[in-house]
């Protein structure tokens, strides 16, 4: 584990993220509010001593309560990855800015988030749905998208998508059905 | 239907999104009833510059996705479903021989030039996210196998890695050198594999039979183990399922004696080929900054003169303790991505060679609990898989669930790079581009 | 008396009646066709012989004067019947040729070492499902492949199989080779616009582009040929490379030979110029719509193309149906007269010899075989055996004493190393791109083409001086 | 819903952002992209399935239109005669597969076909590119119901007579899929099946032993081509 990566993260983010840096094995992780999410990744990608220049994955996340943008980085300049998770964004309305400005790889990348969650990335010029079909009207990673279990729990599974989803879950609670991430 | 009399640059987003699958799919069953709906009459032709009605004709007519799938919705499809003069569409896919399996491109042609393109994937997708998320750790293991069907051990590995990073788990040496042998006979199967492909896409009908030769040995060697000739569900969280046993090691040995020859048997039908060099050398070049911009990664940003292997660059098994070489090469064209499979399949042999030398004995699982229920936290691991690296990003909420379990797949990324990279080139060199980058559709779609 | 006659007539009738009666009832189909057929034949045969010998001479003299027409009909008729098994041996040749280049065994199931596998696909091919999907334009549509199979089979009429056995020996048999082989690309090109789809379309094209390309230093290599023989006629061709192998036109024409294949390859749609039907770019090109027989008509077109191709070259560069060498053994059969022996002798010797070998085989094969082989098993093996021998005999007496046997066997020798050759070239080239195909031809075929003409003409200007 | 309503000129101002400067960084601009909107209530409430129309195959089995298409459900009016047996008998000798391999099953397949395990010796052989010129439709691997819609296509382009081997448990009974909200739970929901082939994948041989019991059904049916209608057609042995 590299300790120097904390602290030139510390130096070079100082105010843009929330909480501490945390390490564990080969990770490094910080998180940041989807609005500063551009200018972090910017720094991380241009300064000379972090170079981040390889996005390694494009994640979104349902915690019950919150949506998230999870960004893997690779820089040859340390021999950890970084996760930068971009938090606190609203269940009900999902939007997050798009990295396409310094990645245009990740472009198919916020396609599948929006497609899986629904997260609106405002600056991706071709945010439509990517593996699910066209006409296909909800996004099934959420968490209250809920599988059938088996055949007999969906009929006419197969022929139809076989989707139950639920009222949503209210941003203070939020409906038992729905699994919670811990906060952590 | 509302959906398809629009023109295809309108925007508009007003369309009754209820009404038109109806629509649909009542026309589509009844498609001969309604001519006009399909564009065609009894006698009929409609001008071949409506993308709306010309390739209906070749994907699916009304009961089926229709061109544009719906009503424009974003810029980059508006440009894109909006013809000039002169141009066609021409749809390859979902099913057609060169794409493997179910990839679809939406070809803007100009005579046999190609214009622009539009991959359409998604005809594989099984929601196997969503079904890991909601089955035991162990299942995740075989639920994971099918994505990277033609090397699926190296599917398991990152899953398998991050969850011994969410439990803590300490994997015996001997496991890790098991899984490094395994793992690189698969990568040469799937190289192998892949040569003959690329011949079986430039027309040459041989090669991919020779590849299938040594593909069904190194195959058939790990259902001795395995007991599974595909999707083999081997690895195990803090070891591997079973031990190396003698039918496994008798193949082995008999397959390594000649492993070397064959490769270059094979190879040698396709390096001296006049006409293949010349349809493979300057197709498809692709720069080192391109290539990091869209996330590149594998052989193919290798090809590119960026030394970026994971093995190397962030060892993450037995690897810092194996000699091997990181092949590199400079022009980024699909002759250089085809021979840097060939080196490849080289060092892999050496790394074979080492880990029979090297491996210890000892355990091949670590002691788990039976019922796994790891901390809360999240973790991310990645392994350098024959098509680039390939990586796990699995959120844990302290039950036996994995809460996210997120699959990132190389050939999703190379297929993204297909737009950037196919227009100027000829009809025929789209296979010559495309399986050159070496998709796997299973892990694109998941 | 009259009475007894009477009633003796009355019973004759009634006996007569049943028995008619029982037999045609007891009678299959069969039976009654023949019992009906029969005396019809008879009669028939004994009409013809009386008219025959009542009119003979003026018949004969009338099929005499006339000889060109019915030698043209009775050409086409062998040729149509010659295209069909010409494909079904090609396509079984490349089934099995190309599956033992892949390491496979290929067809091995349906007939001996699988060769009616290619009659079965054949077969089927005719027996499925033809129709006309939406939007084609029916007329073009169904004359496509009728005329590109046409196109093919027309070809043969000039190919000299041996000296007496060519179709017509046109004297510009070469000119209308070229003429009628030109004539696929309509073919190719109506089914690639009547299908109403874009592969097919650009299948068609494609096709057009390419075969006009290369019918211009296809052409321009036969020239010197023309030249050297002084004649356009391909049996006249032919009788110039007389002699022995150093007389084929294939080494005082090299280069047009080579030309000449090369261009040939591309004019018969086969790998590596195979754009037309290019699998992984246009799914099946120009025949994608095609099915059932209509597709069967472009399968067969496409190997007896090969087959016209094959037999062209060995004709032009390779001596057609002349032999290498001149045989070693010269026997004479002449001096035997089978008429010399009655015919109970003629009986008495082939049913001793059949007898007598028989039983002489079976007693090797038994003695050889040990118990294992049973006696019918030994005789019928023993039989087996001799026929096969005696064939054997037959066909090297014939082949040694008559002359366009011989000649046959060296044309269709000759003619299928060149088909093995393009099976051969299936199973190992890629596909060139259709940018390099027509660069190819312009920028180096027909130059060549060209300097090869200049080179012979200045030659033969120089040496008949 | 405001998304929805906004006009589409407006979306010409995502072109400044396209490749993106910096300085289109600090104001993002909103391109609108989705039906969706949180205030729509087709985005969450619960279809029912028999009113789901989010589907790309129309209700199954009760359309006329199903019934009244060309032989694919079996009405083709045939007089099965002494020619018919001769005939099933040279198609049972010449099945040409399709060219068709939809997930990991599709490499079985070619391994069937390829030196180590020769399909050809029957003459299944070669696979034909185009669905107009091939008489067996081999479903290898799993069918997501965004893949129906075209290979229901390839089965209707082809020609009569035809069969259908479904390969590969996903395609048997959706398989390891069976929980998956975009996989066809067995393709015999969406077409008529004649053999099956279980296994996951099945091995290469299995899928030959499929290929000859299709061999043998075909020659069983001597043209009685009513006998085949949806659901297990498997002859014994399968």
């Amino acid at each position: 584990m590299d300790r120097t990566l904390k602290n030139r993260l510390e130096v070079r983010l100082a105010g843009l993220t929330r909480g501490p840096v945390r390490q564990r094995y080969d990770e490094t992780e910080i998180r940041v509010s989807p609005g500063d999410a551009p200018k972090v990744l910017t720094i991380l990608h241009d300064s000379i001593d972090l170079r981040f220049e390889i996005l390694a994955d494009l994640a979104g996340v349902d915690t019950g309560a919150e949506m998230q943008v999870v960004y893997h980085l690779w820089s040859p300049a340390s021999d950890d990855w970084l996760r930068v998770v971009a938090e606190g964004i609203s269940r009900d309305d999902p939007r997050a800015p798009s990295a396409t400005f310094l990645w245009p790889g990740a472009e198919w990348l916020e396609r599948e988030a929006y497609d899986m969650f629904g997260i609106v990335f405002e600056g991706n010029r071709d945010l439509r749905r990517i593996l699910m079909p066209a006409d296909y009207l909800s996004f099934p990673l959420r968490k209250d998208f809920l599988l059938g279990d088996d055949a007999s729990r969906t009929p006419g599974a197969g022929v139809r998508h076989s989707e139950r989803a639920q009222v949503p879950a209210t941003p203070a609670g939020g409906d038992p059905a729905v699994r919670r991430a811990p906060a952590s | 239907m509302p959906t398809r009399r629009q023109p295809a640059q309108s925007a508009t987003t007003n369309a009754d999104p209820k009404a038109a699958p109806n629509a649909r799919a009542a026309g589509g069953r009844r498609a001969s009833a309604k001519p006009d709906v399909r564009g065609v009459g009894p006698r009929g032709r409609i001008s071949a510059d409506d993308p709306r009605v010309t390739l209906e004709q070749e994907i699916g007519s009304d009961l089926y996705e229709p061109i544009p799938p719906f009503p424009i919705k974003t810029e980059r499809e508006g440009e894109f479903y909006s013809l000039r003069d002169g141009e066609i569409f021409l749809n390859i896919g979902p099913h057609h021989p060169a794409t493997h399996g179910v990839l679809r491109l939406v070809l803007k042609l100009s005579g046999e030039q190609i214009v622009d393109v539009d991959p359409v994937i998604g005809y594989l997708h099984r929601g196997v996210e969503k079904i890991c998320e909601n089955s035991d750790y162990y299942h995740v293991i075989d639920q994971v196998d099918p994505l990277e069907y033609l090397s699926s051990l190296f599917q398991e590995w990152p899953a398998v890695m991050a969850f011994e990073k969410l439990m803590d788990v300490e994997v015996p040496r001997r496991a890790e050198y098991i899984r490094v042998l395994t793992g690189e006979l698969l990568r040469i199967s799937s190289h192998t594999l892949y040569m003959g492909f690329m011949a079986l896409d430039l027309g040459g009908l041989t090669p991919i039979l020779y590849s299938f030769i040594e593909r069904d040995e190194i195959v058939e060697m790990l259902a001795s183990i395995t007991g599974a000739r595909m999707l083999f569900n081997y690895y195990r969280i803090g070891g591997v399922n079973g031990d190396l046993n003698h039918e496994f090691m008798s193949r082995l040995g008999d397959w390594m004696s000649r492993a070397g020859k064959q490769a270059e048997a094979i190879t040698a039908l396709l390096n001296e080929n006049e006409i293949f060099l010349r349809r493979m050398r300057d197709v498809g070049t692709m720069d080192r900054a391109t290539a990091l911009r869209y996330g590149v990664t594998g052989a193919n940003i290798r090809a590119c003169g960026v030394p970026f292997d994971l093995r190397r660059a962030h060892p993450y098994s037995v690897y810092p303790e194996i000699d091997f070489n990181i092949p590199t090469r400079e022009e980024g064209d699909s002759l250089a991505r085809y021979l840097m499979r060939v080196d490849e399949i080289k060092e892999s042999i050496r790394i074979i060679d080492q880990c029979l030398h090297q491996m210890p004995d000892g355990p091949i699982m670590a002691k788990l609990p039976r019922l796994l229920r790891p901390r809360p936290g999240r973790a991310w691991a990645a392994v350098e898989a024959p098509r680039g690296s390939l990586g796990v990003y699995a959120m844990s909420d302290g039950t036996d669930q994995p809460f996210r379990f997120r699959i990132h797949d190389p050939s999703f990324m190379h297929l993204g790079v297909v737009p950037h990279m196919l227009p100027g080139n000829l009809l025929a060199d789209t296979m010559a581009i495309v399986s050159s980058l070496d998709p796997v559709m299973g892990g694109v779609d998941r | 008396m009259t009475a007894l006659m009477r009633t003796m007539e009355t019973v004759r009738g009634r006996v007569a009646a049943a028995v008619r009666s029982y037999a045609w009832d007891h009678l299959t189909l069969a039976e009654r066709v023949v019992y009906l057929a029969g005396p019809v034949l008879l009669l028939g045969l004994g009409f013809a012989a009386v008219f025959g010998y009542w009119a003979g001479g003026p018949v004969v003299d009338f099929v005499a004067g006339r000889l060109g027409i019915v030698r043209f009909f009775v050409s086409v008729t062998a040729i149509l019947l010659l295209t069909v098994p010409t494909a079904f041996v090609i396509i079984y040749m490349e089934l099995k040729v190309i599956a033992r280049m892949n390491l496979r065994v290929g067809p091995n199931r349906v007939g001996p070492f699988g060769a009616v596998m290619s009659v079965i696909h054949g077969l089927k091919v005719l027996s499925k499902e033809d129709f006309a999907p939406t939007g084609v334009d029916l007329g073009v549509f169904t004359l496509a492949p009728l005329i590109t199979f046409l196109a093919s089979v027309m070809t043969l009429l000039v190919v000299p199989f041996a000296p007496a056995l060519v179709g017509q020996d046109l004297n510009i048999g070469l000119l209308y080779f070229f003429a009628l082989g030109g004539l696929t690309v309509v073919g190719l090109l109506m089914a690639g616009w009547a299908s109403f789809n874009k592969y097919s379309l650009l299948g068609g094209l494609r096709s057009a582009a390419q075969i006009v390309s290369y019918e211009i230093p296809l052409t321009l290599s036969v020239v010197g040929v023309i030249i050297l023989a002084g004649t356009m006629s391909l049996n006249h061709i032919v009788a110039a490379q007389s002699g022995s192998a150093l007389d084929w036109f294939v080494f005082k024409q090299p280069l047009a030979a080579l030309i000449f294949f090369i261009a040939a390859t591309a004019e018969a749609n086969r790998t590596p110029f195979d754009m037309t039907e290019a699998d992984s770019e246009i799914v099946a090109g120009f025949a994608t719509e095609y099915s059932g027989m209509r597709f069967g008509f472009f399968f067969f077109a496409e190997y007896v193309n090969v087959f016209i191709v094959s037999a062209l070259t060995a004709t032009l560069f390779f001596g057609g149906w002349t032999a290498p060498f001149d045989s070693p053994v010269h026997v004479n059969l002449n001096w035997f007269d089978p008429f010399s022996i009655s015919a109970p002798v003629w009986g008495a010797i082939v049913l001793s010899v059949l007898w007598f070998g028989t039983l002489f085989l079976a007693l090797v094969v038994r003695l050889l075989g040990g118990r294992s082989w049973g006696v019918i098993d030994s005789l019928a093996l023993g039989g087996l055996l001799l026929v096969l021998g005696l064939a054997g005999l037959i066909g090297l007496a014939a082949f040694i004493s008559i002359d366009w046997i011989r000649d046959l066997s060296w044309f269709m020798a000759k003619t299928y190393v060149f088909v093995f050759t393009f099976v051969w070239m299936r199973a190992t080239l890629p596909r060139v791109r259709i940018d390099q195909l027509m660069g190819f031809a312009w920028k180096w075929l027909l130059p060549a083409s060209l300097l090869n003409l200049f080179v012979t003409a200045t030659a033969v200007v120089l040496l008949n001086r | 819903m405001a998304v929805n309503q906004r006009p589409a000129g407006r979306t010409a101002r995502g072109k400044e952002l396209a490749p993106a400067a910096p300085a289109g960084l600090a104001k993002p601009i909103v391109v609108p992209n989705t039906l969706w909107t949180p205030a729509d209530p087709r985005a969450r409430s619960a279809i029912a399935p028999s009113q789901a129309d989010n589907t790309h195959l129309g209700p199954l089995g009760d359309g006329d239109a199903l019934r009244a298409d060309d032989g694919r459900w079996g009405r083709l009016q045939v007089i099965p005669t002494n020619a018919d047996y001769v005939l099933e008998l040279i198609r049972a000798n010449s099945l040409w597969p399709l060219l068709s391999g939809l997930a990991c099953c599709a490499f079985e397949m070619m391994s069937a076909a390829t030196s180590k395990n020769d399909m050809d010796r029957w003459g299944m052989f070669p696979f034909r590119a185009s669905p107009r010129q091939s008489d067996v439709l081999i479903v290898a691997g799993t069918l997501t119901t965004k893949m129906a819609g075209p290979l229901l296509r390839l089965w209707e382009q082809m020609p009569e007579p035809k069969w259908c081997v479904a390969m590969g448990d996903c395609t048997v009974s959706g398989g390891r899929y069976k929980r998956s909200y975009s996989v066809v739970q067995g393709i015999d929901r969406v077409m008529p099946v004649d053999v099956y082939v279980p296994g996951c994948p099945p091995r290469p041989e299995g899928l030959i032993y499929g290929m000859l019991q299709l061999g043998q059904l075909v020659k069983d049916r001597r043209g009685h081509w009513t006998e085949r209608s949806i659901g297990p057609t498997a002859p014994k042995g399968i």
